[in-house]
């Protein structure tokens, strides 16, 4: 939570002091009566977190289905936990020239910074809200381009279209 | 021009290159006036004809293609038996040059360069061409052609062979 | 001795070879100076107009490349009329750019990328449509052309005319739409350098395509194996491989090329065959035993040892100390040599690397290198023999090669000395042990011309300790 | 035009009112070819002086003093040397060469053995475009009367000199007007200038010194020789004396070719010699030495004398002496359209500032074609036209940049307007 302004600076010691203590106090009050618990029934009960959460990552694809990466490889070089592996290979498609045949990420390395996200110079990779992710063995925990493209939770396996498509862009360069 | 027919200057065409060679100090020089000749003969400069003046000339290929594609006036695509200039440059523009340059290829249904149907004509977008007291002007072949209108623009076209 | 001038750059002051070209001097002294046209083993172009400067007394800004030292001349780019020329001219080297930087091999090593971070007018204006120009394009000779991201330096068609003279490129066209055009395939022998010397992107590397990004690789100053000549080059490489060959000039051997041969030198060292341990060959099966075994097999027997003249002066020298006073059979198998002598640039029929050093270590220690003393070894081999074959990194004709493995067949103990289990002979073999790659080893060569050249190791591979002369201390255990 | 034309009036044209004097033997039954005889009794100094003296300046833009650069021309006689002449009139606007030529080609051959005389020159080429078929055929026809009279070919007149003379044409390409640009097309290359230093006149054409000279300055030097250099600063100004030709084009009632002494006013060889303004019309502007030279607006035009100076001073350059006359009908958008598009074609595609500069330009002006355009544009092309000059091997992309400024500094709200106006179709 972002506070709007610092009640001390702005009301002096005193009345700051005795606002602070109001919020506490409201709180405290509403948690022993109104039981407004934090704890959820997991798994009955879902937390919904925010759009901006960083959870599990998702390759975008373009609205042809294939996947919207050019394996520039920035996200992998910005990486700080290096967990980003991506092989690249020439496409035939002379306007994509450029393209993974393979985009892995080691989940168990990944600290879900979201630099990934940020280098990305095609949005090709976002961090979803999805935070659910679970796995026996270490090789579970590498999501490989299938997995981040095309899984069920991303509209059907279809995969998320991003907006910025190529096509858009082409035309943009004129 | 077929390909199968064999590349070579004729017997005339080939004194000529070798009086051009006498003018100069050195083969390349007379590279310039050679496509001329080769161009008068063959019409235009594909890349058979370029390999034949390579190496009647000793020049590399590449070297008389970068010549060809630099100047407007030799050709590395098809063109007409004859080629339409028009000025477009300032003084013909302003009185009409670039109205009958679209005139004329709206009235042969061709394209910049493009030969007609028949291969009569091309028809080339110029830059000035030295004859702006006769603005609008035109060069139809070597003959300049000045003052036109569209209407004795297209006149004149229909009299070439 | 030529003259020598002083002038100032900058202020700073520099000592030059009088009349020698301007640019070149601020470059040698470390002075950075943006150029694209400009290479140093290419004539002069001034057709980029970066390295534009100011002298004192001259009206007009000039290009430094067509410039030459003159005693006490006061030069600068450091004025804001020479910025800003510079930072206009970059932006119009970058007008019809694609900047297609993410699918572009060249990023992270590019001119444009470089310079527009020291020179660069961050906000865009342009919004016109930019020229198109054929992309993907493939050559030959491995390189890929792209001439949207062409800056038309003409570093390239200087190249084919003067250095290879063999005239495959060339600039066509006038105006926006010139465009580097190449005459049906490249053709020499030397069409990899263009790669190097394209400021841009334009020409990449087919080989290299899309393998690596360049920031993920360290590039290691050694020398080059390909044969006698002994270019200086960097190879190029990470944990998980190396992925080129590049030349580093050296105005004695190599000048700033090298010869599309020598770019594949680095292809065994993370090949897929590459040997990282001992092979036992079961019924033409190679699998992963203990050297030990080797080791154990080879007591009691004689050893006897075919050199490659691959090695470093330092193995050699290591390797007699060994077995010195010890009775081996040493011979040398020396590459044959490949087509002709030498082809007028660097590349040399003579494919033996270290073959004077090699012939020097056999002399100081008392051995003879000919082809005699292999002979004699060859024609002596009985089952009660163990022997030691090094297998030469690179192996041209492998006929000759082949001839020779046919001969040791009688020895009771075959083993291959090797980096990898690169031909289908070495099944003969009854062991393969890992010798460490030219990329692994420090020590020197010498070349032809009986210089010595350096071999340095940049990340190691394979099992590198291990060189020949620990298997030499295997004589008479 | 005067008819009857002599030498007290003209020093280029002087011959031009006789009939078929592109035959030699008029031409010569004329007086021609007289002075080149006397010539080869002088000392090549001396004719070098003496052109120095008359103080000609080159007639095909650049305005440099033609006795100076023969003054930075080897005086070895016997070293291998070139004289060059550029018949390459490319700017547009410019006729004069094409007019002197085809009517009177012996001036040019006159002019050029004493030039070629005076430098000690073996060789020389008239570099002329190709558009100009005819013209060459003149010149080929004439060269060859000339040298069936023994005025070239070898040992000249038993003179002991040896001078030949041949045309080379174009095929189409404005940038091989520029020196360097015509010695690498002479050469068989593309014509791309070359870098200088060094200058032809060290190293040129195949590396050796060549003299590059316009037609019409060439053509002078029969006249100069022939009554001095004194009688040749009658006319013009101190700096800018002697006799030019000017192309008028444009919306004037007799366009053509007229020679004047330098120093004549615009006013009146638009009024006097050209008739005045078409259907007496208001007049604009005048572009006053080809495409290339920045634009006049009418309160200039009026008062400016036709000198390398005095153009010079109001801001503009007399160039190759061609003047287009604009009159109050014309766009002065369209005019620089024109001019743009002229420039982004025929840039050589060398250097960097001229080849991406010229076509960006043209494309900034064109912005409203693809709907982005606004009227702070007019500002970017000035920025972009200032960020090309002085940057490039030759001047073609100062020659693009400065009738862009000059046509901002003058008419810009006019342009301000034609960017922001999109034609209804």
């Amino acid at each position: 939570m972002i506070l709007k302004s610092d009640l001390y600076r702005e009301h002096g010691f005193l009345k700051g002091l005795y606002l602070g203590l109001k919020l506490t106090m409201i709180t405290m009050l509403k948690n022993i009566f109104k039981q407004e618990r934090m704890t959820l029934n997991y798994p009955e009960e879902k937390y919904f977190y925010s759009d901006r959460f960083k959870g599990k990552h998702v390759l975008t694809v373009k609205e042809d289905g294939t996947l919207r990466c050019t394996s520039c490889m920035l996200c992998s070089t910005y990486c700080p936990a290096q967990c980003i592996h991506i092989v690249a290979a020439d496409d035939s498609d002379k306007e994509v020239e450029k393209a993974p045949v393979s985009f892995e990420i080691e989940m168990l390395r990944c600290v879900f910074c979201g630099f990934c996200e940020e280098a990305c110079p095609v949005d090709a990779i976002r961090l979803t809200n999805e935070y659910e992710m679970s796995g026996h063995a270490e090789q579970e925990w590498v999501a490989d381009h299938y997995e981040l493209a095309f899984r069920k939770s991303l509209n059907n396996g279809k995969g998320i279209v991003s907006t910025v498509d190529d096509k858009d862009r082409l035309k943009l360069r004129l | 021009m077929s390909k199968l027919e064999k590349i070579e200057f004729t017997a005339e065409n080939l004194a000529r290159y070798k009086e051009y060679l006498t003018r100069y100090d050195d083969i390349e020089s007379a590279l310039l006036p050679t496509l001329h000749l080769a161009q008068e003969q063959f019409g235009w400069l594909p890349d058979h004809i370029v390999k034949y003046l390579a190496e009647l000339m000793g020049i590399p290929e590449i070297h008389i293609k970068e010549v060809i594609s630099f100047y407007d006036m030799l050709y590395d695509t098809p063109v007409g038996r004859n080629i339409v200039h028009v000025c477009t440059n300032i003084t013909c523009s302003m009185f009409g040059g670039r109205e009958i340059y679209q005139g004329l290829l709206k009235h042969y249904e061709t394209d910049f360069l493009t030969p007609t149907r028949d291969g009569r004509i091309s028809i080339q977008k110029m830059e000035c061409l030295g004859a702006c007291e006769i603005a609008p002007c035109m060069r139809l072949n070597n003959d300049f052609l000045g003052n036109v209108d569209l209407q004795t623009a297209i006149h004149k076209i229909d009299e070439l062979p | 001795m030529t003259e020598k001038v002083k002038f100032k750059w900058n202020g700073k002051e520099i000592e030059a070879d009088k009349g020698s070209n301007l640019l070149k001097a601020a470059l040698d002294n470390g002075i950075e100076v943006a150029h694209y046209c400009y290479h140093a083993g290419l004539s002069v172009a001034g057709v980029c107009r970066m390295c534009m400067v100011e002298q004192d007394g001259v009206p007009r800004p000039f290009p430094a490349c067509n410039a030459s030292c003159g005693e006490g001349i006061v030069v600068r780019n450091d004025t804001p009329k020479i910025k800003s020329s510079i930072e206009a001219t970059l932006s119009f080297h970058l007008l019809n750019h694609p900047l297609d930087c993410p699918v572009c091999d060249q990023a992270g090593e590019c001119g444009l990328q470089d310079y527009y971070m020291k020179h660069g007018q961050y906000d865009s204006q342009m919004v016109d449509k930019k020229v198109h120009k054929d992309k993907v394009q493939d050559i030959g000779r491995n390189v890929m052309l792209d001439a949207e991201r062409c800056i038309l330096c003409s570093r390239c068609t200087r190249f084919t005319e003067e250095v290879t003279k063999t005239h495959e490129l060339g600039i066509l066209n006038r105006g926006d739409h010139a465009e580097i055009t190449v005459n049906e395939k490249l053709k020499n022998n030397y069409a990899q350098n263009l790669v190097d010397i394209c400021p841009v992107g334009a020409l990449t590397s087919k080989d290299f395509r899309f393998k690596q990004r360049v920031w993920f690789l360290e590039e290691v100053q050694t020398t080059c194996i390909g044969c006698e000549t002994g270019c200086s080059v960097k190879v190029s490489e990470n944990k998980n491989g190396a992925f080129r060959v590049k030349p580093s000039y050296d105005h004695e051997v190599n000048g700033h090329w090298m010869c599309d041969d020598g770019r594949n030198i680095y292809k065994h060292v993370s090949g897929a065959l590459r040997l990282f341990g001992a092979q036992e060959n079961l019924n033409g099966l190679f699998v992963p035993v203990d050297e030990f075994k080797t080791h154990q097999l080879a007591k009691g027997k004689t050893l006897k040892f075919i050199l490659s003249t691959g090695l470093t002066n330092q193995e050699y020298e290591k390797f007699f100390e060994k077995i010195k006073g010890k009775s081996a059979q040493v011979a040398l198998y020396v590459l044959p040599n490949q087509g002709e002598d030498f082809d007028g640039l660097l590349t040399r029929g003579d494919k033996n690397p270290n073959l004077r050093g090699a012939r020097k270590a056999f002399e100081d220690a008392g051995y003879d290198s000919s082809q005699n003393a292999l002979d004699k070894l060859l024609s002596s081999v009985s089952s009660n023999d163990a022997i030691f074959v090094v297998v030469p990194e690179i192996i041209y004709n492998e006929d000759h090669f082949n001839t020779l493995i046919s001969k040791v067949e009688k020895a009771g103990l075959k083993i291959a000395l090797t980096h990898g289990e690169t031909l289908s002979t070495l099944r003969a073999f009854d062991f393969l042990l890992p010798i460490p790659t030219f990329v692994e080893k420090n020590g020197d060569i010498i070349n032809f011309q009986n210089k010595k050249r350096a071999l340095r190791s940049g990340i190691s591979y394979g099992e590198t300790s291990k060189d020949v002369s620990y298997y030499a201390g295997w004589v008479n255990l | 035009m005067k008819d009857s034309a002599n030498y007290k009036d003209y020093a280029l044209l002087s011959y031009h009112h006789i009939p078929g004097v592109h035959n030699l033997e008029i031409f010569e039954r004329a007086g021609g070819y007289e002075t080149m005889k006397a010539c080869f009794d002088k000392d090549p100094e001396a004719i070098k002086e003496e052109v120095k003296q008359s103080g000609l300046r080159g007639r095909g833009g650049a305005g440099f003093s033609t006795g100076v650069k023969w003054g930075f021309f080897t005086k070895d006689r016997s070293a291998i040397k070139y004289l060059l002449c550029n018949a390459d009139e490319s700017e547009p606007g410019t006729f004069k060469d094409r007019y002197l030529v085809e009517k009177n080609p012996h001036i040019l051959i006159e002019g050029m053995i004493i030039s070629a005389w005076a430098l000690g020159t073996q060789k020389g080429y008239i570099y002329i475009r190709g558009e100009f078929y005819h013209q060459a055929m003149i010149l080929e026809k004439a060269i060859k009367e000339a040298y069936a009279n023994g005025y070239l070919g070898k040992n000249i007149l038993g003179k002991g000199f040896d001078f030949d003379l041949y045309v080379h044409r174009g095929a189409g390409a404005y940038i091989c007007g520029e020196e360097t640009g015509m010695i690498s097309s002479l050469e068989g290359k593309k014509g791309q200038p070359k870098l200088k230093p060094p200058f032809p006149a060290i190293k040129g054409y195949r590396g050796l010194p060549t003299m590059v000279n316009n037609v019409e300055s060439l053509a002078a030097i029969p006249w100069i020789m022939k009554f001095g250099a004194n009688a040749y600063k009658q006319w013009g100004t101190e700096k800018s004396p002697g006799t030019k030709l000017f192309s008028i084009s444009g919306d004037v009632n007799k366009p053509g070719v007229i020679e004047v002494p330098l120093s004549t006013t615009l006013k009146e060889i638009i009024e006097v010699h050209c008739g005045g303004v078409r259907n007496g019309n208001k007049l604009k502007a005048v572009i006053p030495g080809g495409s290339s030279a920045p634009i006049f607006n009418a309160e200039d035009s009026l008062i400016v004398k036709m000198d390398y100076e005095d153009v010079a001073a109001k801001g503009s350059m007399l160039g190759s002496g061609a003047i287009i006359v604009l009159d109050e009908t014309r766009n002065m958008g369209e005019v620089l359209k024109w001019t743009l598009e002229f420039y982004h074609h025929e840039s050589c595609g060398q250097c960097t500032p001229c080849r991406e500069g010229t076509g960006w330009m043209e494309k900034i002006l064109k912005r409203k074609e693809i709907g982005v355009a606004k009227k702070s544009d007019i500002e970017l092309l000035d920025k972009t036209a200032a960020s090309m000059r002085g940057q490039t091997i030759c001047a073609l992309a100062d020659a693009a940049a400065m009738p862009t400024q000059g046509m901002i500094k003058v008419f810009r709200n006019e342009l301000e307007q034609y960017v922001t106006t999109v034609a209804k179709k």
